[in-house]
């Protein structure tokens, strides 16, 4: 809501948000500690923790080894028993090593012990792609957490989600798996100055519009934004939606959009088969079946490996010109 | 300690009743033969401390308060089960006893241990935390991961190895590179072999006491292989037939149990005294028994709650 | 195609249609080979593989430690260099504890080296739920396995199709990740008696309607029988496809009987989120837009753990009344 | 072994100046300074044995017969790169040296050289598999689980560990329960601890040589751990500011190669030859390098193709 409020900001990283969010908690609440490969002397293999070893001393901000399993089940069971600890897993695609404690361990400790405990961590992931790092560097692996009963999954695409959302799932009594999308750790944006806590599960609408509903996460909100705006020029009203989270997902939004617009296209980064588009889709497919003019629309990766020479990782990802056309060709 | 073998030896011949009687669904994997471990260990521990088991977890659990009525109504799947149902025998949990799970992914509680001994130490407790695990797991990753860590990090960890020589049907033997699964690993992390006669409550509990003083003060893990045997199949499917007889009546022979009451009858000890132990133990849980079988099925109105904090299993808006 | 040829069968369960399949493989190519937990000496966890030690001996039929990753890494680098293994991960919620080697490794290897290695190997996993083994040997992780881009999945649902899906499998240069369900191991059917080889990525229709396509896998083929069954005595008409496959996924087949009936089903095991049936649901939907005549509606179980109790786990499993129920309210 | 060498240090030499021109994008691991193992090993080894290597591949490819120009095409994308651009720096491979992949997952390889060493036995064959990894990849399961398995199984393997005394930028010593990450292990697995300077190619052949032996002979697999030094950072991003100047300045006084220059003069070798040895290698990664940079961008045609052994993507019918 606007207010008459002047909300002072200051412009960082994305990057650098990490670093502020986590601060911003970690100086709250000494429960809150950081553990991974890398993360303390060196402040990040991403430069996302840089000065946090500092500030909160070798108590608080742990350097581990290579032992990915070790560093989640260190997390978890110290959640267990009072700490809120932030494990770094640095590329996402390392959740494979560490699946088990992820997907068999942490999600459903609370279900399985009928909610004698409580895990109440978060891991961070560097996800995605666009860096030229080849197929085991650059996986989109959001879809693969959503998939797991128990878990919450955050992917921020500015860094004030940044800041708001780590904040919040940072304080979320349970385990929040926060991607940060390796592809835009160098963008800049306005961070609020204050303590700045936002909501789980909540999307936002980045730019109205009346003739189609474009849902996107992560890298590819961006995207979708530069087709919508690229489309308006056309005289196509976009509305972009970006989820924020998959798990909560927020249907609510999107499908007052889709009732709106009456088009649904979804922009996702990972694979084609499973992700959260086709959720989405099926979903707003059986919810706003009658709202519908015309067949959801998936624009994705396609279901391949993620090669590394550029010329192929950019035809693998949706572009702003792909979004553009599909969307054109689907109104036209 | 006598008792709390006796207990554990009648809870889980009722668990087998029980499965006999097809009351018991799923699988449950019982610890009869290796009850000195868990009581050994059991009593070298603070109402403090924390312990994580494997599936093979009854008697952890027992040991560390749980109820037996609502452990059987668990395995029976009823609403008053320890987890109303939605455990089941392999991941028994009693967080009000510093019981902090069984878990059924073979390793994976060893790094949550190390979990929650970094956070004893961060939060300036001396509390540690007990790690039990079989010969086979020591051939899985998350072994060498926690192993490492709790040694770097100097955590207050006692890894147990409860070595009952076999894996589910295969002996461990077969499949690992050294003879003692466990302690001939123990200098990998700069720890020292440690192996004990696992039938010996007496002998477990004074290599439990000294691993804990150790962790207590600030020195780091331990890593103990206690040798045992079960006396039956891997679980409830299992018959066992893949050990040779000859070997059984061995390890029937150094059964902890008449051991144990020898050696107290030896010392000194009135019979009747442990008749009435026995006896006891024996009452607890046939009423526990009778308790669970009374109680109502679990309720399916249950199914959606507990996935997540709030309560609730809701994942959209 | 019927013909005048008498097949001659014989009468198996679906747990011995598995060490049939393999002893046919291994006695036609000495290249198979065996390996997994118990799989050896004891017959199998399942008691799959029984007999085969004794007739292929113990070079090609091998116990290994409790070390997934290592047995699975031994799978594929055999695989690369001329043998074709067969892996048995024994319940499938092991999956987590490997699954760096299959989705990073055995998934990539050909694309990452533009052909220059081939991994064909084939994973067995018991999958599913029924067996009151509680979250961590319950799980259904066949919709997992169809996001990763280069597996091939598959989820037989009878005896003569365990057979002739496994010696598919076998002979297929893909990795292929073949699915038992472990609710049906006592399942008996009939095989055909001679070698019998099937086609990997071909639906079946296990029964003819007009009224409405329900589509399903594995254990859930039977409920939907049950179902469509039930329906047919109230006058309801149901198609059901087995889909068998879910990479390759017979969407040919699928989209044939919607086209026909204006009315999808999936009935689905795993929990909601990001399943088969959301893929397939978002396909239908996009591709048969102007013949649905209702909303796709996804049975699945609920977005939770698998609950342990006996009657927890009958409410979370789609049953052949929950089938029933939902179809007769979306036609009536 | 003096060309072997300066062939991979003047390609990663060429390697590191591409990216400083910003041509080749993504990542890279170099392995200037720590050449001699590279060397050594391939010395030992014959065509038809089995080379794993990680993400720090390009030595091992290069050795293993792999086209400097198509590795240095696939490191800036190209359609000529030795995998036509889809794998990248990180995942080298050439399978028609037997050089089966760049692995840049910490530890999976090991597993995968397992099965080449089995699938060789299998096929009555005596070929060896080689796995070179880092000191890092120690400490993270999938090295246990596969040196249990290799030395279970007796499989002719060589896990030859590449200590460069650092994981990315943290140095090994802070985060692993041993000494000698590698070494110390050994016995973990029924091993021999193996430590060679892994700045003398000599020396490393001469371990190789036995290891080789060993393993073909059905003895089983070693573990080698050469201790060695990157002189740069981790990664092409890096500048590998962590690391105290003594230290480094120390380890550049070991370079291995103006010390095998030394040797070989003093053994009595002919400055000419080890000139024209170098000026050969530079010529040679000249040529390599104009016909990479001269080489079409990898084609967008080709993005689906390969996912199947159908020479496609189709996950469709
Ligand atoms: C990662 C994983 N692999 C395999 C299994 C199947 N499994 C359950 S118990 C067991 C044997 C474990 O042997 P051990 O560690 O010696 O313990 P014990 O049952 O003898 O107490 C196996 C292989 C599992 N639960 N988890
Ligand atoms: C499972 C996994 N965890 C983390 C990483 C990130 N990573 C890449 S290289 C590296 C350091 C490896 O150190 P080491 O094994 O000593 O090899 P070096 O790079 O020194 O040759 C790390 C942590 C990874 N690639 N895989
Ligand atoms: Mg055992
Ligand atoms: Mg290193």
């Amino acid at each position: 809501m606007a207010t008459l409020t002047q909300v002072a900001t200051r412009t960082v990283t994305y990057r650098e948000a990490v670093a502020l969010g986590l601060a911003q908690e970690m100086g709250r609440d000494p429960t809150v500690v950081l553990i991974g490969e890398d993360v303390a002397a060196a402040g990040g293999v991403f430069k996302a923790t840089a000065g946090l070893l500092e500030r909160f001393g070798p108590e608080r901000v742990r350097d581990t080894p290579i032992s990915e399993q070790a560093i989640l089940g260190a997390a978890m069971g110290a959640a267990m028993t009072g700490l809120r600890p932030v494990a770094e897993l640095m590329f996402a695609d390392f959740l494979s090593v560490a699946h088990d404690i992820v997907a068999n361990q942490v999600a459903k400790a609370r279900y399985m012990t009928n909610g004698q405990l409580s895990v109440p961590l978060v891991v961070r992931f560097g996800n995605g792609a666009g860096l030229r790092f080849g197929a085991q560097h650059s996986q989109s692996v959001e879809s693969w957490l959503m998939a797991v009963p128990g878990l919450k999954v955050v992917v921020p695409s500015t860094p004030a989600d940044v800041v708001g959302l780590l904040a919040a799932a940072v304080r979320d009594d349970d385990p929040v798996m926060f991607l940060e999308e390796k592809a835009l750790y160098p963008m800049n944006g306005e961070v609020p100055s204050g303590e700045h806590v936002d909501q789980l599960g909540v999307a936002r609408v980045r730019r109205h519009g009346k003739d189609a509903t474009i849902v996107s996460l992560g890298t590819m909100v961006h995207r979708s934004l530069e087709a919508a705006a690229q489309l308006a020029t056309e005289g196509v009203e976009c509305e972009v939606v970006d989820l924020r989270s998959l798990v909560p997902l927020d249907v609510t939004t999107v499908a007052a959009s889709v009732t709106k617009t009456g088009r649904m296209f979804t922009v996702e980064e990972n694979p084609r088969l499973c992700g959260w588009g086709a959720e989405l889709a099926s979903i707003i497919g059986e919810e706003c079946f009658y709202d519908l003019d015309a067949p959801v629309r998936r624009i994705t990766s396609p279901h391949v490996p993620v090669p590394a020479a550029g010329s192929l990782e950019d035809a693998m990802l949706p572009s702003a010109e792909r979004v553009a056309d599909v969307v054109r060709r689907a109104l036209g | 300690m006598y008792r709390a073998q006796v207990r554990v030896r009648y809870f889980e011949k009722k668990a087998y009743d029980l499965f006999l009687q097809n009351l018991v669904k799923g699988t449950s994997h019982l610890a009869i033969g290796q009850e000195a471990i868990a009581a050994g260990v059991a009593a070298a521990l603070r109402p403090d401390d924390y312990v994580f088991a494997t599936y093979r977890g009854h008697a952890h659990a027992i040991l560390r308060g749980a109820p037996m009525a609502a452990v059987l109504a668990e395995l029976l799947g009823r609403q008053s089960g320890l987890m109303a149902g939605k455990g089941g025998s392999m991941h028994l949990t009693y967080a009000a006893g510093n019981f902090l799970g069984s878990y059924a992914i073979v390793g994976a509680h060893l790094t949550i241990a190390n979990g929650a001994a970094w956070s004893a130490r961060y939060r300036g407790t001396d509390q540690v935390a007990v790690a039990f695990f079989g010969d086979g797991a020591t051939n899985i990753g998350a072994f060498h991961e926690a192993l490492n860590l709790a040694a770097t990090w100097k955590l207050p960890v006692l890894f147990i190895c409860e070595n009952n020589l076999y894996m589910e049907y295969t002996p461990i033997a077969t499949v690992t590179a050294v003879a003692r699964p466990a302690a001939d690993r123990a200098s990998a992390y700069g720890l020292a072999p440690i192996v004990v006669d696992g039938n010996d409550a007496d002998a477990v509990y004074e290599v439990a006491l000294a691993a804990v003083a150790r962790a207590r003060s600030g020195e780091g893990p331990s890593l103990v292989e206690a040798v045992t045997y079960r006396h039956g199949g891997h679980s409830r499917a299992d018959p066992g037939k893949y050990r040779p007889d000859e070997e059984v009546a061995e390890w029937l022979a150094k059964d902890p149990l008449p051991r144990y009451r020898e050696r107290l009858l030896a010392s000194g000890a009135n019979p009747a005294v442990l008749d009435r132990i026995e006896a006891e133990a024996h009452d607890e849980v046939e009423q526990a028994s009778l308790a669970a079988q009374g109680a109502p099925l679990a309720d399916p109105a249950e199914l959606e709650r507990q996935v997540f904090a709030d309560g609730g299993a809701t994942w959209r808006r």
